[in-house]
């Protein structure tokens, strides 16, 4: 061991320049991975990196530690260019036992950096991880550039003067870990240890344990000469602006509360809890100050019901949860559209049948979004194509809703949800004006009178003096409201319900092609899928390929210049999360030969997989 | 006219009329559910609430086309969710009085939960449940409330599920008023409206109904008017239990069961007898009344039990003051920047 | 009033011989038109004739008397010629009231016979029905052929001699008005004696006031040559066998209580009370000697979730609803396509959205049952196309659901469920053998192996020593069905129950052609579209236009012959009860321009509505 | 081998180990599942019942997994449905014995309303409720047993929902057979568990149990060693309610008012004290004594009420052969010939 300063190794050692890194740390749920590769996400955005990230959590059950089941992961892919995936495969693994090899090893690209806790590969673990070798001995890791480093001791060595009981130590070995991961690509610890500072203020000890515990990691990594280089990320063309990380459940609920505010009406949120889209509901109890009114329903049904009851009321009426949550609101939603109520209905959706992947991603509901109720029973669809992308969708989707006093789906999914993304924080004025007009004029009113251009009925809420209604499930009778069985009033009313929802057109910006508006490929998406299409055509496109693409984020109805779009290419290619469900709208509407690419795997395509999927069509 | 803790907006007094709706009311001629209207809309009028602040909401069934029938705002929703709707509107705009209107099926079968949850929360919400001990709507199937053994269209050699008794289940949802009455006996009912409208926080009043068509005379037993004073007792706070056409019947407590004396006989005075209590804490008595049953006991209507406690929408009114006090008003701007920011130039 | 004798009056006046007439009966609820037009329909058929009804109830409430709400019809069409539609236009109507009128008299066909009972047009019934001046002297009845008749006064008078009530006698005027048509129509009145003396028998004062009544009708119509002529409808020319007469509810429930005994398991049906399918509960539940268990839950969740709990246990689980109860048992659907688990659910659509119209019919639940949960979650779907197909297709539903061990949705609607037709009782023999093999064998045991050809997983049911296995809502291993998050394996799982559901092709017999194989228009139908669709296609292939139409009683999968029955066509038309979703399938699947003609009016399409519209593409 | 009252097949005595799976057990280390889940399979070859006659049936939740880990026949359905399967299962074949593995949001907040109507129709179910006042599943979510004003995930400034009590509802629904035990005290909860299995139609038990992530040590203000004795209370059927480190205490009535009195003091002897009767017709006492919390009243644990009548099932396999028996065996061909018939040649 060497006697060198921090400055002389820094000079020595050789930095190599990277585009880009992908980077997974895996370990036990108790490991702090997700902390981790948090922090070094927001380190990244800082020093200006483009990045993008996929969390990855065990299933439902917290699974005993050590065990398979039990494993914890975060990948991100930082870049001097910009990006829209988390990566295909990681450049390198950071497993912190051996359950976390077990499960990620078979991602590492070949030749990839392979960080391992050595500590941990002892006999129990082995066993629980179903190892009967180690396979720090038997060769089966020899593809890879292994560093076998016994961070738990390390870190409870570095730790050796600190008060706190030994568990609580030996916690901080997370930040060892990222320690060394700071230094082996070039990070300012900086950030984080404001971030530490923020967090555990309160608690110093535990502060400056954490505080240690990442210098021994930076500091060991530089005075070992571990690794042969270390390397460099520069800078990302980035839009200048002002940025921050956000996860599409926070830039969901945001973007519901600024959409209430922009409407100047109290957001009120009924809501069960599920996986994936609790955050949501965690996230809006948190703003009460706003005027926030949660409400935490005994059952899915009754979350609806009230924002239905909220909404008639004028409030503006969400209500969130994942798709076996769909499926109990549809009775409900079938209301909404009869009463034509402005009503939001977010759907992080979540792999199934059934229970289903719990905690994986899929885009499964789009059918059940469009018809999964009894009879003809249309509502809006949107649906935002990244994290960030879910504050604006969320506004726009109130914008309809009370624009076109109509429900209106928000579907998100599990990987949006819970994945995080640099979002360029907007300047309030860009967003849209949002005129809600309740009505107070007595003379003249009739509760299904129609506002021409939108087919709106007027919003007449109780309190309202003179405008006493009654409103129900049963058919309507036109204009006046009152309920009503004629065969005609019945067909003109269906008809009514769904012409309402295809003005929305009217208020939806004109689908855009990335890349040229013509050619042999364009590839069709919506939904979560955004950044791993946009990778891949823009791969191929700078290899000189006619390929496009067009991204969907209103999905009923379709962008009025949908079909022009569609018939100037040879083949349009519809990669979807599902068994096809976009594509066959697509082929049934435009009577063209979509083809879908389908994966359901509760996991995003790989950008890998889009390419040579397109390469077939060029 | 604020009697009722409720404001007015200071308008003329409004009558029975104004409350009648152009809609022609639907049900069988003779059915229970007319006697039940026309006391809401007599009772309407005194409690001197503006119309437009009043909310009547339904679920489906014969009983839940009540709002049709009502010139408030009204909301005839699906079927057994009605408590749910009314706890958004009443969340929204606890300015509003909302009422709820179901049936047994709707309240009790398909409706149960949100029934019970509605009342724990102690939503101010005003729910009548028209109790005619069958699916009046649907054509004569059997009810929760359904007699063991009734034979109907749905159970053909009888039911066999045991009924429930709807106020054991609003005690276990720790309501915090509960009352009966019924469709024959208009003024009593009128009383317990005005109790129910009085009342802040979930209430609850069963109506026993008549349902002619598929279920005719289910209470006549103990109802009619020439058995009535003999089979039932009216529950009255702070009063001992007394019924009969006498006037010398009681109900004694024997440990924790109740039992039929006759003041006079064998040294019983009234003394011994129940005193009621509308007002304890525990409903402990109350649920013991609730329990008693024609024809082991009279059948008893009144209040149960009428307590005060803070309601959900005053609490969380409440939470979102205190979150404005204590962080100041949600202001967006700071809101979209929190968290670590960057600005890349 | 002359003195003639019947005989010598049936001689005097000319008969006149009909090929088809279309009657409706219209009344208060209380008077009786359900069982007048029932015993018209019973005559006609024991005679010969081919018949087809339409009942038509008021909606959800007992509007009160004398009101528009409170009018029921009933309306049938006799035949001596095939027919499949209860006619278009009525030939006659009989009002009981001024309601009935109002309600009826638009559907009238111009010159058109119409029987009014004057007795009920006083004053107080013509404000109730909206008449501001009396029709039946103001003129505007000029254009039928109308007859006064004070069928009320006449009934009384001839029970005049009755004891009982006032009330009773005047409901027997229902029988008085059968009496009358039985006459016009040259109908005996045997069968309907018959009938009194079986349902009356009892109240033997009941029976001889009705008998009076109808026999004081027909000899009315006889001795005061009431009408200028009567009519004669000869028998039809039909198939040879024993028929009964039998509504599409009762058809559904004799036919899976048939289909349990050829499995020789056990109907369990759970079920919720609701329009119109109810009456499927209450006829199973007179059943019970069949072993069958009726189960009335406490909503439609708790009546499908026992329902697949008794198919766990190897009942043949069945549940039953219509459109707002198969929204609330979404989920628990997605549980049964996990669990691949046989089970069945009714679906007797009804008017919607939401609440909608209640008591009148649609076909809009399709695309529900094809899509209507969360993620890939696909199920067979069979639908019957007239009421006593009903008894068919339960047999098939059960038969496709065990042996493919997935769930399968039963597509019936208001109108089949209520209507009746003639239905030929099936020799036993005739129907399908179906072989339920419970798994019993220990060795080689695996919950989710599969039979190689339908893909089928074993059914081993609780009580099988060694069966011991746990099955859940969470994605299976394949094979050992384990609780597992594999990507791949998820991937192969929702591939291999969509197969699974296609794999039911190779038991679905192939799609016929009713005309030629090929031609201009082919009319693809499904459900109880059936009657008129075969109707217009008759007429118009006799008027010598290449027509031809299909049928689809199998809509999940598609027979497998579906796309080679296309393409033979220049123009498919696919009329629907809802605004197109059998087409929205139809072009997906087979990118063809198939033109949907829709009708959503809570009632059958009209003949001459289906004639006009295959005219455009002639 | 058949005390309990059920058959055996005479096969060979079946072992604890013979009730675990290849499953890995998946809660986190030191849930108070586990313990459940041992006494369960402890007691199970108690029992004589040969595994293939048993199911366990659960909704979703952390609890909800333990079918799972049972090797014998196990349903994992949806949230808050498991009474509903499981009375398909019984009814399909009451020759099987029935469990329901369900928890407090599983139970009482989406399945309130299945719960309440198996228990109300007597089907013969086993139903463990793990009580952790909170979601565990999902993360820490406040449920209908959470204290009220408890700060969690859902809500940060305090709960303002009212908690439900489990008994009370149990009651209301007029189960036949009410239990309580807890995860800590594994002998106590072996016994209640031989009491729910021994029991013919719907039995509740409620187990309180610890959830060490989301909402640790709610129970330990009385289930605590060092406090235990003091702060609950064991219910033992005919035997007088007598609690405390020195079996001195112990609970009298007054009125319908449960109150704590010290025997010895003021006069107080043990015949003062309430005597309990798990068998009483009405659930009067049960309810009551359900009722009592801490910190005003020691918690008591035990059998609160056990009674026999008729279960659903027994009921409609009767009504089936009373069909048979009038009807006659179901023939196919009659029932398709019946009603009107006629021939066309
Ligand atoms: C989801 C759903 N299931 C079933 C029905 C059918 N339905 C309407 S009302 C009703 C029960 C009515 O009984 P009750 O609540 O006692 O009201 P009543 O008609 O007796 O006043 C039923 C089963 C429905 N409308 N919606
Ligand atoms: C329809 C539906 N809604 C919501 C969920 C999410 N969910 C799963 S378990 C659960 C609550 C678990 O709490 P509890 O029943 O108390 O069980 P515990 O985990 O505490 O044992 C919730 C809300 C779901 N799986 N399905
Ligand atoms: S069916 Fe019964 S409850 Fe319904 S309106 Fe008629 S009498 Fe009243
Ligand atoms: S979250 Fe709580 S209840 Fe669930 S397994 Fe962990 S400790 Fe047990
Ligand atoms: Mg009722
Ligand atoms: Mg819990």
């Amino acid at each position: 061991m060497s006697a060198t300063t921090l400055e002389e190794t820094v000079t020595k050692l050789p930095i190599e320049e990277l585009e880009a890194v992908t980077i997974r740390f895996a370990g036990d749920s108790g490991d702090g991975m997700q902390v981790t590769g948090g922090q070094f996400t927001a380190t990244s955005a800082v020093i200006g990196n483009d990045i993008s990230t996929l969390p990855d959590f065990p299933a439902e059950i917290r699974a005993p530690a050590g065990s398979l089941p039990g494993v914890s992961g975060y990948q991100l892919n930082f870049s001097s260019r910009d990006i829209h995936t988390p990566g295909d495969e990681p450049n390198v693994l950071v497993a912190m036992n051996p359950a976390a090899l077990k499960v990620n090893i078979k991602d590492l690209e070949p030749g990839g950096i392979l960080v391992l806790n050595t500590d941990e590969f002892n006999d129990g673990n082995l066993k629980k991880a179903g190892y009967t070798a180690n396979p720090i001995d038997d060769g089966s890791l020899s593809g890879y550039r292994v560093f076998k480093l016994p961070i738990t001791s390390l870190t409870l060595k570095a730790l050796e003067n600190s008060s706190m009981p030994f568990k609580q130590r030996e916690r901080c070995k997370n930040f060892y870990a990222l320690g060394l991961m700071y230094w082996l690509y070039d990070r300012p610890m900086e950030p984080t240890l404001k971030w530490i500072d923020d967090k555990f203020g309160a608690k110093p000890e535990v502060a400056e344990a954490n505080v240690m515990a990442l210098k021994a990691g930076y500091n060991y990594a530089d005075t070992m000469e571990l690794f042969t280089s270390h390397y460099h990320v520069g800078k990302a063309q980035i839009k200048p602006g002002k940025y921050r990380n956000i996860t599409g459940n926070e830039a969901t609920a945001i973007g519901f509360i600024t959409a209430s505010q922009l409407a100047g009406r109290p957001l009120f949120y009924g809501s069960y809890p599920i996986t994936p889209a609790s955050d949501i509901l965690h996230e809006l109890s948190k703003h009460k100050n706003f005027g926030v009114k949660t409400f935490q329903a005994e059952d899915e049904i009754a979350a609806i019901g009230a924002a239905i009851g909220a909404s008639f009321a004028g409030h503006i009426g969400l209500t969130g949860t994942s798709g076996p949550g769909v499926a109990l609101k549809s009775e409900a939603i079938g209301l909404a559209v009869m009463t034509e109520l402005p009503l939001i209905i977010i759907d992080v959706q979540r792999g199934g049948p059934s229970t289903g992947l719990p905690t994986k991603t899929e885009q499964a509901d789009l059918l059940q979004a469009m018809f999964g109720r009894n009879s003809e029973s249309p509502v809006g669809i949107v649906a935002p194509a990244t994290p960030g992308d879910c504050f604006k969708m969320a506004v726009e989707a109130v914008r309809l809703a009370t624009k076109y006093m109509a429900p209106v789906f928000f579907l998100s999914d599990g990987y949006l949800g819970n994945g995080s993304e640099p979002w360029e924080i907007p300047s309030l004025d860009s967003l849209p004006e949002m005129k809600i007009n309740f009505r107070t004029e007595v003379e003249g009113f009739f509760p299904y009178m129609r506002d021409e251009k939108t087919l709106a009925r007027p919003w007449a809420i109780p309190g309202t003096p003179g405008l006493e209604h009654r409103i129900g499930g049963i058919e309507k009778k036109h204009i006046t409201g009152n309920v009503n069985y004629e065969p005609d009033n019945h067909d003109f009313m269906v008809r009514l319900r769904a012409e309402k929802i295809q003005r929305m057109q009217q208020d939806i910006p004109p689908l855009e092609v990335f890349g040229a508006p013509e050619g042999k490929v364009l590839v069709l998406g919506w939904g979560s899928t955004y950044g791993a299409i946009t990778t891949a055509v823009e791969q191929m496109r700078e290899r000189g390929h006619a390929v496009s693409s067009a991204h969907l984020r209103y999905l009923n109805p379709f962008p009025s210049n949908l079909g022009d779009v569609l018939k100037r290419f040879e083949t349009v290619i519809i990669p979807e999360l599902n068994l096809g469900q976009l594509c066959m709208l697509i082929r049934a509407q435009f009577l063209i030969d979509a083809v879908s690419f389908s994966q359901v795997k509760g996991k995003p395509f790989k950008v890998s997989a889009l390419v040579n999927k397109i390469k077939e069509y060029l | 006219m604020s009697e009722n803790g409720h404001t007015t907006n200071g308008a003329v007094k409004l009558t029975r009329k104004d409350f009648q709706t152009d809609q022609e009311v639907r049900w069988c001629p003779g059915c229970g559910d007319y006697s039940i209207l026309a006391q809401v809309q007599k009772v309407m009028p005194e409690l001197g609430i503006p119309k437009e602040k009043i909310v009547f909401i339904s679920g489906i069934g014969c009983s839940s086309r009540f709002p049709y029938y009502m010139n408030t705002y009204g909301f005839h929703t699906i079927h057994g969710r009605a408590p749910a709707f009314a706890t958004g509107v009443k969340v929204a705009n606890p300015d509003l009085q909302v009422w709820v209107i179901t049936g047994d099926g709707d309240a009790l079968s398909i409706g149960g939960n949100h029934f019970m949850h509605a009342l724990r929360r102690n939503v101010d919400l005003k729910i009548i449940l028209f109790n005619n001990r069958i699916y009046g709507l649907t054509k004569g199937q059997y009810s929760p409330t359904s007699e063991l053994g009734k034979r109907n269209k749905s159970a053909p050699m009888g039911t066999i599920d045991y009924p429930i008794n709807p106020l054991s289940l609003a005690f276990a949802a720790e309501a915090t008023f509960v009352g009966r009455s019924m469709d024959v006996d208009p003024k009593h009912l009128a009383t317990m409206i005005e109790r129910l409208a009085a009342h802040k926080g979930s209430g609850f009043l069963e109506v026993y109904q008549n349902c002619n068509i598929f279920n005719d005379g289910t209470f006549k037993n103990f109802n009619e008017r020439e058995v009535k004073e003999d089979r039932m007792i009216q529950l009255e706070h702070g009063k001992p239990l007394i019924f009969g056409k006498n006037k010398n019947k009681g109900i004694r407590l024997n440990g924790v069961t109740p039992e039929i004396v006759t003041v006079g006989e064998n040294g019983v005075t009234v003394d011994d007898l129940l005193v009621h209590n509308e007002n304890a804490r525990e409903p402990n008595l109350p649920y013991i009344l609730g329990r008693m049953q024609f024809p082991e006991y009279p059948v008893p209507v009144g209040v149960f039990r009428a307590i005060e406690r803070p309601t959900y929408e005053q609490m969380l009114v409440g939470q979102i003051s205190t979150a404005v006090e204590t962080k100041g008003a949600g202001s967006l701007e700071k809101l979209i920047n929190s968290g670590e920011t960057w600005v890349i130039n």
